[in-house]
C-alpha cells in the first residue's frame, strides 16, 4: 500500500489509500450488481463482498457473472473468478447481454485523468496522434459509463489527475454538464460519486459539477483544493468520512494479503 | 477439416507478411508461444488486431513484425505500461505503428459481426467520447423502427487468427474452456486458423462450460504444451503473475527487451 | 433474486390478460404445463410470442387465449398440422388470430437486440420472399460502411417469458442443457420471467453444454416435474412422440379439442 | 412408407419414396456439410451417412453440429441429436455463425409448392389474409436457401405442388430466372438440384428454368409432364436413375425402422 499515514487519532493507523479502499467499498451498499474493472474498483468491491454487501453480484469483462473470488483476482482473467461464477459467458455476450441493457446497477471505474464534469481520459497524455505518454486505451469503460445505472469513480488525487481539460475524452460522465447525457442518449445516469485518497465528490443536481462533499480524516479543503485542478465546488454541509473501522481494515488486508507476488493493481487503466 | 503439424509449419504456411492477424484470448488462453514463433519466423508489415494486446503484441510490435495496431485496452494488467507498445507509439520505434482504436464493445461486436457474415455490428456506444474523432472505423446509424441513434462498427475478417485451447481431438476438433473470451468469434471470422493446443487426445470428454470448435472450421491444430504461459490454461496451468511483472522491467528499455528476443526467443 | 412459488401463483401474479408473452424451447424444454396453467387461469387477448408455435401455442390458442401470434414456424414437428391453429387463421375460432410471421433467423435476432438492448437486429434474410409484403416488422437497412442492403427486425421484449429447465437451486439460478434453443435471449429480453423447472436441488453440479441463468434475472421459479411433457428435458424424460401423433387426432376437431380441455387441463 | 410400387424388374421391389431418398442421398456425395430439415431431408442425409458419405457434417436448426444419429431423429429437435453432435449451439449462433456466413455446402429442402425457377412456398395455400389451407410458414428456408453453397429440394411430386404460379414465396429459389439471385443480393448459387418422387431436376444454365434431367426407372416423361404445373422443359439427354441398390435399400429401410412409434415425417414443411 502506498499514500500518507493518517495521524494515529484511530485505534489502528490506517493509509490514505486504505481510506479510499474502505469509502469506496461502503458506497456499494444498495448495489445489487456491480461491473469490476481490476485494481482500485477490484478491492473495493470485493471488500464490500466480505463485509457489509455479501450478495453483492460481480461482473468482470472476462465474462465471470456472480464471481465470488476468495482473494483478490491478480486480473481481470484470473481463473479465480472462473472457478467461483455463478455463470462464465463469451466477452461479447457480457457487453451485449449484460452490460448494455443496464443490467449493471453500479459500474466501478478507475482514470487517469478526470475533469470536472467526471468525464475520463485514459487513452493519452497530450496529442493524440503524437502523444507525451501513450495510456492503455478505453477498454470496457466508455460503454461502462454509458450503460450502467450509475457510475462510481475511484481515483488518486492531484492536480496531475483533476484536470481543467481532459487531453481525451474516453469515457462520458457529464459532458458539458446538465442534460448532456440524455442528448448524447446514455441511458445511465453516469458517475453519481467521485472517491479519491483524499475526499469524497457527488455531482450538482443540476450543473452536474462535481463538488466536493465528504473529506477523509486528516485531510482539510485546502489540501483537496490544491490536488484540484478547477475551481473547486465545495459541498455547503461538508462532511468528514467516517475513519475506517477495524472490522473494514482487517478485511482489506486479509484481501491485500492473499494477492500473492502482487503487481501493483493501482496502474492498470 | 484440421491438419495436425507443428507449429512452426503452421505460421509459415498461415501467417504472412501483410497479413490481418488475430491472436486472441482474454487474459485466458493467449497464444504467447505461436506469437514468439511469429517473430522467429521474421514476419514483418502486419496488422495485428486483438482486443488487450497483452504481453504477446508488445513482443511482436517491439521485434518490429508489426505496422499497425487494432485494439481496445494496451496495457499489462495488474502491471502497468506495455512499455514496446508505448515506445513505438510514442516514439516510433523500432517503426511507426499506426492504431485503429476500439472499445471493448466495439472490438466484441466488430468480431461478431465478421463471424455472422455480416458487413457490420450495431452498438449503444462511444457516444460522447473522442474516440469516434480519431477512428474512421466508428460510424452512426439509424434505427428503422424507432429512429434512435446507435453506433455502427465493421466486421473484423482477419487473414489469419490464432489462438490457444486446451485440447484437440485427432480429428482437429478443439475444446477450450473456462473464459473463453472472443475466441470462437475471432476464429470464425478469419480466413484461415491455427490451434495451439496443450494436448492432442483420442477423445474429448466433455466439460462443463466448455465450447467446441469443428474440425471443419479450423485450418491447422499444433501441439504446443505450455503454449499460453506467461497467461495460463485452465486445468493445465496457473497465470504466471511473476512473469507479468518481471516484463515490466524486461520491455522498459529497448536493449533489455532486444537481449531477451536473442535469448529467450531464439534460443 | 428469484422467488420460489408455485407455478399457479407464479402465472396468477406474472401474466396478465393482453400481455405479450414468449413461452420458449426449441422442440426440447417446452414449457407445456405453464401453458396449461395460463389456460385454466382464463387469461386472454394475449400476443403469444414463440418461434414454433408447436401444440403449446395450438392449446393456448384453441382455449381462446390468443388475440395475436408472432412466429416462424407452425406445425406438429413429425406429425403435420397445427389444427387448433389452422382453425384460427383459416376460421377466426374460437376467435380471429393475428398474424406477425417472420423467418427463424429473423425470430432469433430479434429476441438477440431485445436481450441485447438494441431497437433492431440486422441480418441476411428476407431477399426477394414475400414475408416483407405481409410483415411489418421486417425493413431495410444499409451498410455505413459497403453500402449493402440487408433485413433489419426490431427487438423483441416480452412482457413476460416463460421457459422449462432441469435444475435451480435454492437462491433461484437455473440451469439447463442439451439443446438450449433462444431461451437465455428470450428471458433476458422479458421484463418479467417464469422458470418451471424439473427439480430445485441444494447445488447446481456443473454439468457440459450447461448454461446458467442467473437468479437476478429470473421473476420467479416453480417446480414442475415433467412439465415439459410431451416436450422433453434431456436427462429427465424423453420426447413422447407419440403424444404428438395422437395429438393430431385429438386437435383436428373442436368438440373433441374441447373434450380435451375439459378433462384434461381442467381435471 | 408410402408411394407406388415400382414392377420388380430389380431384385430387390422398392417404392417410389425410396427411389426418391436414395436419390437424395446420392446427390450427397460431394458435400462436407449439410443443413438439414426433418422429414425427407433428414432421410436422405442419414442414409448418406450411412452409406456413401460417412464423413458428412449434419447441421440442425436446433444448434446440433454435427449431430451422428445411429437413429432417425424424430424431431429437428429429437435429443440424440444433441447428445452425438459434435458441438451444441443456440439456435440465434447456429443461424448467426453457422449457416448465414455461408458456411454450409448444402441446404436441404422440402416444400409444399415449387414453381419453375424452384422458388418455394410453404406458408398458405389461397390468399394470405384468408388462406384455403394455412401451412406451417418460413421456419429457417428463406436463408437456407438464401445462404447455403447450394439448395437441394426434395418432395413428392404431383400438379398440385408443381405449379404454374406460388400462393406465396416464402423461400427464393432462383425468383425470376437466371441473374435474379445477384440482384437480391443472395449469396449462395440456389437450388442446384430438384429430387421428386418422379425424377431428377436441375436448373438451366442461363435461364434457372427447371429441367427434368432424369426419369427413375418405370417413370415415363408423359407421367412427369402430367404431375407438373407448367410447360415442362426436359433435357436432350435426358438419363435414367440408377435403381437403389441392395446395399442402399437395405440401408434405407434399416433408418425407416430406427425411427420408434414413426409419425410421417413427409408432413412436416
Amino acid at each position: 500500500m502506498t499514500g500518507t499515514d493518517v495521524p494515529p487519532t484511530d485505534p489502528v493507523p490506517y493509509t490514505a489509500d486504505e481510506m479510499m479502499s474502505v469509502a469506496s467499498a461502503r458506497a456499494l451498499a444498495d448495489a445489487r450488481c456491480c461491473f469490476v474493472g481490476i485494481g482500485l474498483p477490484s478491492t473495493a468491491a470485493n471488500l464490500a463482498r466480505r463485509t457489509h454487501a455479501p450478495g453483492l453480484v460481480l461482473v468482470y469483462e472476462s465474462g465471470a457473472l456472480g464471481a465470488k473470488p476468495d482473494r483478490l483476482p491478480a486480473s481481470i482473467g484470473d481463473g479465480i473468478l472462473a472457478r467461483t461464477a455463478v455463470a462464465v459467458v463469451s466477452v461479447p455476450e457480457v457487453f451485449n447481454y449484460w452490460l448494455q441493457p443496464g443490467r449493471i446497477d453500479v459500474g466501478f471505474l478507475g482514470a487517469a485523468q478526470l475533469d470536472r464534469f467526471a468525464n475520463i481520459n485514459t487513452t493519452v497524455i497530450g496529442d493524440y496522434a503524437r502523444p507525451t505518454v501513450r495510456l492503455p486505451g478505453a477498454g470496457g469503460a466508455p460503454e461502462i459509463a454509458a450503460s450502467c445505472r450509475e457510475v462510481f469513480i475511484v481515483l488518486r488525487q492531484s492536480a496531475r489527475s483533476f484536470v481543467r481539460r481532459l487531453d481525451f475524452v474516453t469515457s462520458v460522465g457529464h459532458g458539458g454538464g446538465g442534460g448532456d447525457r440524455a442528448r448524447l442518449g446514455l441511458p445511465g445516469a453516469g458517475p453519481t460519486l467521485v472517491i479519491t485518497d483524499l475526499g469524497v465528490f457527488r455531482p450538482d443536481p443540476q450543473t452536474r459539477e462535481l463538488t466536493l462533499t465528504e473529506v477523509h480524516p486528516g485531510v482539510d479543503v485546502e489540501r483537496v483544493r490544491a490536488a484540484t485542478g478547477w475551481d473547486l465546488k465545495v459541498a455547503a454541509d461538508l462532511r468528514t468520512t467516517p475513519a475506517p473501522t477495524d472490522v473494514e481494515l482487517a478485511a482489506l488486508r486479509q484481501l491485500a494479503r492473499s494477492l500473492e507476488a502482487a503487481p501493483d493493481p493501482a496502474r492498470e487503466g | 477439416m484440421a491438419d495436425i503439424v507443428s507449429m512452426a509449419e503452421a505460421v509459415a504456411e498461415l501467417v504472412r507478411d501483410g497479413d490481418t492477424v488475430a491472436l486472441e484470448g482474454f487474459t485466458h488462453l493467449i497464444p504467447m508461444a505461436a506469437g514468439r514463433e511469429i517473430i522467429r519466423q521474421g514476419r514483418r508489415d502486419l496488422t495485428l488486431v486483438r482486443m488487450t494486446p497483452d504481453l504477446v503484441y508488445d513482443q511482436l510490435i517491439g521485434a518490429g513484425c508489426a505496422s499497425k495496431l487494432v485494439f481496445s485496452w494496451g496495457g499489462n494488467p495488474g502491471v502497468g505500461s506495455l512499455h514496446r507498445f508505448r515506445d513505438a507509439v510514442e516514439h516510433g520505434w523500432p517503426a511507426p505503428l499506426a492504431l485503429e482504436e476500439h472499445s471493448h464493445a466495439g472490438m466484441a461486436n466488430r468480431y461478431v459481426a465478421g463471424a455472422a457474415g455480416l458487413p457490420f455490428a450495431v452498438l449503444r456506444g462511444y457516444a460522447g467520447t473522442d474516440l469516434a474523432t480519431v477512428t474512421s472505423t466508428i460510424k452512426q446509424i439509424t434505427c428503422p423502427f424507432t429512429g434512435e441513434h446507435l453506433a455502427a462498427v465493421p466486421a473484423l475478417n482477419p487473414d489469419v487468427t490464432v489462438i490457444h485451447a486446451q485440447r484437440a481431438d485427432r480429428a482437429g476438433n478443439v475444446q477450450l474452456w473456462g473464459l473463453v473470451g472472443v475466441q470462437k468469434e475471432a476464429v470464425l471470422a478469419a480466413r484461415r486458423t491455427l490451434v495451439t493446443v496443450e494436448e492432442i487426445v483420442d477423445e474429448l470428454t466433455p466439460m462443463p462450460d466448455a465450447m467446441v470448435l469443428p474440425s471443419w472450421v479450423v485450418t491447422a491444430v499444433a501441439e504446443v504444451p505450455g503454449g499460453a504461459h506467461p497467461s495460463y490454461a485452465q486445468g493445465y496451468s496457473e497465470r504466471d503473475n511473476e512473469f507479468y511483472a518481471a516484463w515490466d522491467a524486461i520491455a522498459r528499455h529497448r536493449d533489455s527487451f532486444q537481449r531477451w528476443v536473442r535469448e529467450v526467443v531464439f534460443a
